[in-house]
């Protein structure tokens, strides 16, 4: 791009002319079956964010009443072993059913053959069956938590979810081992589709932030994910058959299961924040009307996320008896895998810079994912340090630190994608006020929930507590007070994004002029996706290339 | 300006010809296969002290490689599909030094 | 220059879609060309064999430490399986895994019997495998070295009460053999629980095969079957030898 | 004013509790807290840089003050700068905290040891006078106290938050960790790692005594017996006495003063023998042979408790000289009862 050229003027469309195409994916065809037989990734996406946000709100429902039975120190709302169900359910909830399939499932599904411009991922089948096997593993969730519960906590800690617990550890660890095969067929459809389906002209460094960080996500889940699928097959056997691999009564050596378990489960945290972080770029690019600063290092940037993501892990088991050697190595690879993250971060705020910059909601929900996810991931930083390690570890900063990235970085970055692209899954727009306010109030919300965690971890309130010494009571009023404003907020967007599908404003292909391919067709997409498969001929993010174009023609087929 | 020939798929990295291999062949990668058993099933017999388990897992690559490579075809696929391969291998790999380095370097007194 | 985005000839999309005489009628929609769905195939079905390393690499991983830790015992361990049947046992699979190869290529050369006898030889075999791992596990059942409450050491301890030439264990070792023989069943019956779903495809492909489905050129089924049946062959390569022979000379 | 009682209450009790940072209380919390500060420090400043951009460009390049984008391809000047700094940073904090890792975990040689036995859900205490506590913990003023933990059951954690210390307690191994307490007073102990039902009733108190106070303690709660006369007892009730007593005919090796020497095994490796070799070679006598031995010496696993285990250790320990054995063995013989090597009872269940 030449400089000459550096200016564009792309105005915002207008929707009062905007008009729903006749015919689009949601109207194609009618009935129950349709839904459940089809083939067509955007209502597999549908689906999934169905069953999502119904995850969500179970998962939250959970949260809620952690946080009422803090409200005191005595375990008075609910005795010690129904505390632990709670945060175990909570948590395995809103890992593997919610924020691991949310924002691939669901904006992922959606929009990758868009954006690459192809009519659909290359195996819908396996995508309709990886919907399937992840809502047979949440039912089977559902299951064991009716059953009675489990109490691991979610990281199934051996030897005690082995040989020391009465409750469904074996239901719960093979609903997750499901669970877990969906994710990985989901990785092995997105690897091929960015891989096979791209059209003509769309090179690798022509895709949309999104798509690479998509990428480097399934990778991990491709390469992680059949490691828990060992781990777990492992602890159900040794439960049944009362074995002993992982119970050092038995010569077995329960850090191998710790091993094993976070080779998966660190990966899996960058398999949550990573397509939340392609969503960033989105929008972020698209609300200052200005292509991403430095595209490149963004884009490898999310590669070796993926990359170091899998050789940090042992720094979940600092205090837990390792090698002090192999430590200091861990320890210095995750100093180094935090880096790529700060690169993003920067270059994000950098788009700004001499941009064109509007403030809607999917943007409010990007500058709070900036900010929380700084701070969480800075606060991880703590944590990979050995000796802030030994204090912290295991308390409730680290509860502050995982919830600052996942609800503060992924939750956020979900809710800015849907707000984002819900004019193109459903043709309407949300309504701008309420959701400023909503987005305004889960970040308040947030804060006070969140922040006061990270001063009771450094006093030293153990984390998995049902009861805990009265002088942290402070603290955990505030935390709760401050959960309840966050329920509020991620309440909101139930409500209005319901209302809108009927009552919102007529949203017209490209409401936020953004350069995307999705974005050069109707809202919502017929289910062809193109009517001819399309040729990207200019850069990604080319909002010149947009300016032109909007100057010729107005809509586009549909 | 837009050239069909530019298409994105013409690199070569990620395409290969097909190549069809032929009975005879097969015939051959599977008399070195039996050929490799046999070897690694003497081996087994006679005290080579710790080169014994080098040599079982010798034998075993060098047979993993040779099905993989005409039985399964990977020597005739793109790039592509070898850099997965490496990749499954490499991540294995990863898997078990890192981990071996945490038991090696415990003072455990065990090894 | 212009900037509308569709350039393809329209008409060749549309005798596509109303799947007219155009290519195969196995040719999805959403593909624009056969080759790119057959790669898109076989991509695939290699990223799949990629979970399936590391699925097998975590057990991989567990017995490379108990093996370091417990040497003797899985000596000893090892020394109770046959290696007979072991032996027999990879001939099988590796003949298996060459009747498979064949019947690609019979799949490629359009040769309809052949394909469908090479995939009833393979699927024999592999029963055949099935069969005499049912008989190891039987005979491991009955001298009580499943591992779990029935778990009992005294062959182990006591070598010469049951007639075999083996040193002793001391019996803390000897307790040890349990994880030896928990890593076997979990390796080779995750291994046979992949043969079994390899033959259940097995026997959904031959009826196909028959039916003349593969002999038209559409090659994929067969070929991406294929690449599975060749994975666990080639995961049983290392089996073999990691759990039958790792010490078949007598102790010094 | 206004304020419901309630609201009142809540006020106070903030006043009074409002504290941001744990009482420094060991010698290792400055040296934390100092490292907490960095990297308090480091996540304002990195806080503050990202928030600070956003807003300056938001109001600068907002849509009313800046109708047109400029399009800038990216800088690699500017992404060196914020690739390198926050490199650099991380890497001070690595070598901060890895230095920081190894003071906390390298005990002084001058250390006192005491025993840590956890299970589910009590924190066990054991001193090597044979005082037992129960979820307590007393230790002297500006005394380094080395603690030997091990666990019974499952995973526990040795949390005392005002000292900046903890480890996990693990099922079959030794694990340790040190502190030197520095002001007098009583200090929370937690079970930090997840351990089942009560795990959030797996607290206790640490109180630390003036020297003076401690040695009163001390002899107030002695049960009579040391830990190494317990061990002396099992030593010989578990007939250990038959075949390591030094004699000519022992056919075990000599194990006075065998602790904190260098052994060699028949596999020619070297060992230092330290607590958890010695429990290790009561447990799984097998995995390590001392050269010039053979490997006889049953397996005592199943046989002996945590506790059991921790006197014969410290039994061992203190033995200077075979002469109390062969004391037993004499008492012993003349009874014919020392006992025999357990059959193949443990080997066979
Ligand atoms: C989305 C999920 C997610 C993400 C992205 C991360 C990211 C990181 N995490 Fe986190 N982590 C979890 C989820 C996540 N984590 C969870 C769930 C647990 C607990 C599991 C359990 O036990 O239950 C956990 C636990 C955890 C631990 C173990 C704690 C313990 O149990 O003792 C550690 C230790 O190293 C750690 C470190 C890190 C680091 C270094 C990063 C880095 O990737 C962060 C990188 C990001 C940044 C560094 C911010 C951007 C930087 C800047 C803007 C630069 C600032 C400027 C200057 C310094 C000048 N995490
Ligand atoms: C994506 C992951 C995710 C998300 C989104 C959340 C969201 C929240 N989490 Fe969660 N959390 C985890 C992942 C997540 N958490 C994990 C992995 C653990 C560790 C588990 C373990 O230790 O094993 C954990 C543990 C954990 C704890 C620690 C428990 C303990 O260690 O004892 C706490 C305590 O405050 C907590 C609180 C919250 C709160 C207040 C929210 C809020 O953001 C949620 C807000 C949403 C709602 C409130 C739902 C909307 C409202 C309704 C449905 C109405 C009903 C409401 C009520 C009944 C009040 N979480
Ligand atoms: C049958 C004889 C026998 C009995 C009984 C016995 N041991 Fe041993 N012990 C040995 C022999 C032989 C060795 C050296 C070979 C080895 O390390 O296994 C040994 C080694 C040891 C060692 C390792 C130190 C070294 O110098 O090698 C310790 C510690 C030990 N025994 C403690 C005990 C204790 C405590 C008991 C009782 C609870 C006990 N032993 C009972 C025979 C015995
Ligand atoms: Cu013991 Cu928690
Ligand atoms: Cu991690």
């Amino acid at each position: 791009m030449s400089t000459a050229v550096g200016n564009t003027i792309v105005s915002l469309p207008d929707q009062s002319t905007a008009q729903l195409p006749k015919r689009h994916y949601i109207n194609n065809e009618y009935g129950l079956l349709s839904w459940l037989l089809t083939e067509d990734h955007k209502r597999i996406a549908l689906l999934y964010l169905f069953s999502v946000t119904f995850f969500f709100f179970i998962g939250g429902a959970f949260a809620g009443l952690i946080r009422l039975e803090l409200l005191t120190p005595q375990p008075d709302l609910v005795a010690a072993d129904t505390y632990n169900k709670f945060f175990t359910m909570h948590g395995l909830i809103m890992i593997f059913l919610f924020l691991v399939p949310s924002i691939p499932g669901v904006l992922g599904n959606f929009l990758i053959p868009l954006m690459i411009g192809a009519r659909d991922l290359a195996f819908p089948k396996l995508n309709l069956l990886s919907w399937y096997v992840y809502m047979a593993g949440g039912t089977l969730t559902l299951a064991a938590l009716v059953l009675g519960g489990v109490d691991t906590g979610w990281t199934f800690t051996t030897p005690l979810s082995t040989h020391y617990l009465n409750t469904h550890v074996i239901t719960a660890a093979m609903a997750i081992f499901i669970t877990g095969f969906s994710s990985i067929l989901t990785g092995i459809n997105f690897i091929v589709t960015i891989h096979r389906m791209r059209c003509p002209g769309m090179t690798w460094f022509r895709m949309p932030l999104f798509l690479w960080a998509h990428y480097a996500a399934s990778l991990l889940m491709v390469l992680g994910t059949p490691v828990l699928a060992t781990t777990l097959v492992l602890v159900a056997l040794e439960r049944l058959f009362g074995i002993g691999i992982f119970d050092p009564a038995k010569g077995g050596d329960p850090l191998l299961f710790q091993h094993l378990f976070w080779f998966y489960s660190h990966p899996a945290v960058y398999i949550m924040i990573l397509p939340g972080m392609g969503v960033i770029s989105e929008v972020i690019s698209t609300c200052s009307r200005k292509r991403i600063f430095g595209y490149t290092a963004v884009a490898f940037s999310s590669v070796a996320i993926a990359l170091f993501g899998f050789f940090v892990w042992e720094h979940h088991m600092f205090i837990m008896g390792v090698s002090s050697y192999s430590a200091l190595v861990f320890s210095l690879l995750t100093m180094l895998v935090a880096v790529p993250s700060a690169i993003k971060i920067f270059n994000w705020a950098f788009t700004l810079q001499k941009g064109s910059i509007t403030f809607e909601t999917p943007m409010l929900y990007c500058f709070g994912f900036m900010g929380l996810f700084t701070i969480g991931g800075l606060t991880g930083v703590f944590l990979g340090s050995l000796g802030m390690d030994i204090h912290l570890t295991e308390t409730y900063f680290v509860v502050a630190h995982f919830h600052f990235v996942m609800v503060g970085g992924g939750l956020m970055a979900f809710l800015a994608g849907i707000h984002f692209w819900w004019p193109k899954m459903t043709g309407r727009m949300y309504p701008e006020t309420i959701s400023k306010l909503a987005a305004v109030t889960t970040f308040i919300g947030f804060n006070l929930t969140f922040l006061p965690q990270f001063v009771l971890g450094y006093l030293g309130l153990p984390r998995r507590y049902a009861a805990y010494p009265p002088e942290f009571q402070v603290l955990n009023v505030l935390s709760t007070a401050g959960a309840t404003v966050l329920g509020f907020g991620y309440m909101l967007p139930m409500l209005y994004l319901v209302w809108s599908l009927k009552y919102g404003a007529i949203a017209g292909s490209n409401p936020w002029q953004a350069t995307g391919l999705e974005w050069q067709i109707a809202s919502p997409p017929p289910t062809e996706n193109f009517a001819e498969i399309p040729i990207m001929d200019h850069e990604v993010y080319d909002y010149e290339w947009l300016a032109n174009k909007t100057k010729k023609e107005v809509t586009t087929v549909g | 300006m837009t050239d069909q020939a530019t298409h994105a798929h013409v690199n070569d990295l990620e395409h290969a010809e097909h190549r069809i291999v032929t009975p005879l062949q097969y015939f051959f990668v599977y008399i070195a296969m039996l050929a490799l058993t046999a070897l690694t099933c003497a081996a087994a017999f006679i005290d080579l002290k710790w080169a014994n388990a080098v040599i079982a897992v010798g034998i075993a690559c060098t047979q993993a490689a040779i099905g993989a490579l005409f039985f399964m075809h990977a020597a005739f696929q793109s790039r592509l599909i070898k850099l997965t391969i490496g990749a499954g291998v490499f991540m294995f790999l990863v898997m078990v030094t890192m981990t071996m380095s945490d038991y090696i370097s415990r003072s455990w007194g065990m090894w | 220059m212009d900037s509308a985005l569709a350039t393809t000839d329209p008409a060749d999309l549309h005798a596509e879609q109303e799947h007219g005489h155009v290519s195969l009628p196995q040719h999805r929609h959403h593909f624009e060309t056969v080759e790119q769905q057959r790669e898109a195939g076989s991509f695939g079905m290699w990223l799949f064999l990629l979970t399936e390393i590391m699925f097998f690499g975590g057990m991989f991983l567990a017995y490379l430490l108990y093996r370091n830790w417990y040497y003797p015992a899985f000596v000893v361990g090892s020394n109770q399986l046959s290696v007979r049947i072991g032996t027999f046992n990879t001939m099988v699979l590796i003949t298996s895994g060459f009747c498979m190869a064949i019947g690609v290529w019979a799949a490629e050369v359009r040769k309809r019997s052949l394909l469908t006898a090479m995939l009833v030889t393979t699927t024999l075999l592999g029963v055949l495998f099935l069969s005499l791992k049912y008989d190891e596990y039987h005979e491991k059942y009955e001298l009580h070295h499943i591992p779990g409450n029935n778990f009992n050491v005294s062959m182990f301890t006591n070598p010469a009460g049951y007639g075999i030439k083996e040193a002793p264990l001391p019996p803390d070792m000897a307790q040890k053999t349990q994880v030896f023989f928990f890593l076997y069943f979990a390796m080779t019956g995750m291994h046979a629980l992949h043969m079994i779903i390899g033959l259940g495809i097995l026997c959904w492909l031959i009826p196909r095969a028959r039916r003349g489905d593969f002999s038209s050129g559409y090659v994929a089924p067969v070929e991406n079957f294929a690449l599975y049946w060749h994975f666990i062959d080639v995961v049983w390569l290392f089996l073999y030898p990691l759990l039958y022979l790792i010490n078949r000379h007598p102790m010094h | 004013m206004g304020l419901s009682p309630v609201l009142w209450q809540f006020l106070v009790n903030w006043l009074h509790n409002a504290t941001l940072f744990p009482a420094e209380a060991s010698t290792i919390a400055p040296y934390t807290d100092a490292l907490y500060f960095f990297l308090v420090l480091m996540t304002i400043f990195g806080t503050t840089l990202v928030a600070v951009l956003v807003v300056v460009f938001s109001a600068r390049y907002s849509r009313q003050r800046s109708p047109v984008a400029t399009q800038i391809e990216g800088s690699t000047l500017l992404e060196t700068t914020w690739t390198i700094i926050p490199l650099a940073i991380f890497l001070v904090v690595y070598v901060w905290g890895a230095l920081l890792y190894f003071r906390i975990y390298n005990p002084p040689t001058n250390a006192m040891n005491i025993y840590i036995v956890g299970k589910q859900w009590m924190w066990k205490a054991e001193h090597p006078g044979g005082q037992h506590e129960i979820d307590a913990l007393h230790v002297p003023l500006g005394q380094p106290v080395q603690l030997t933990m091990i666990s019974q059951d499952v995973f526990h954690s040795f949390s005392v938050p005002d000292f900046r210390i903890k480890r996990e307690v693990i099922p079959g191994r030794y694990s340790t960790v040190w502190f030197e307490a520095t002001k007098v007073g009583r200090y929370h102990l937690f079970c930090s790692q997840y351990c089942g039902t009560q795990h959030s009733g797996m607290v206790g108190w640490i109180t630390v005594m003036t020297p003076e106070d401690y040695k009163t303690w001390l002899e107030q709660s002695t049960s009579g017996q040391s830990l190494a006369q317990n061990g002396e007892r099992l030593y010989a009730s578990m007939g250990c006495n038959s075949c390591h007593n030094g004699t000519a005919a022992a056919r075990g090796p000599d194990l006075a003063g065998v602790y904190g020497s260098k052994l060699t095994l028949t596999d020619g490796r070297q060992i230092l023998v330290d607590d958890a070799y010695l429990r290790d070679a009561i447990l799984n006598p097998s995995a390590h042979v001392t050269a010039g031995y053979a490997a006889i010496m049953p397996t005592y696993q199943g046989q002996l408790s945590e506790d059991g285990l921790i006197d014969l250790v410290e039994f061992i320990k203190n033995m200077q000289s075979d002469y109390r054995v062969q004391q037993t063995l004499v008492t012993a013989a003349s009874g014919e009862s020392a006992p025999t090597t357990p059959p193949q009872a443990a080997g066979e269940r």
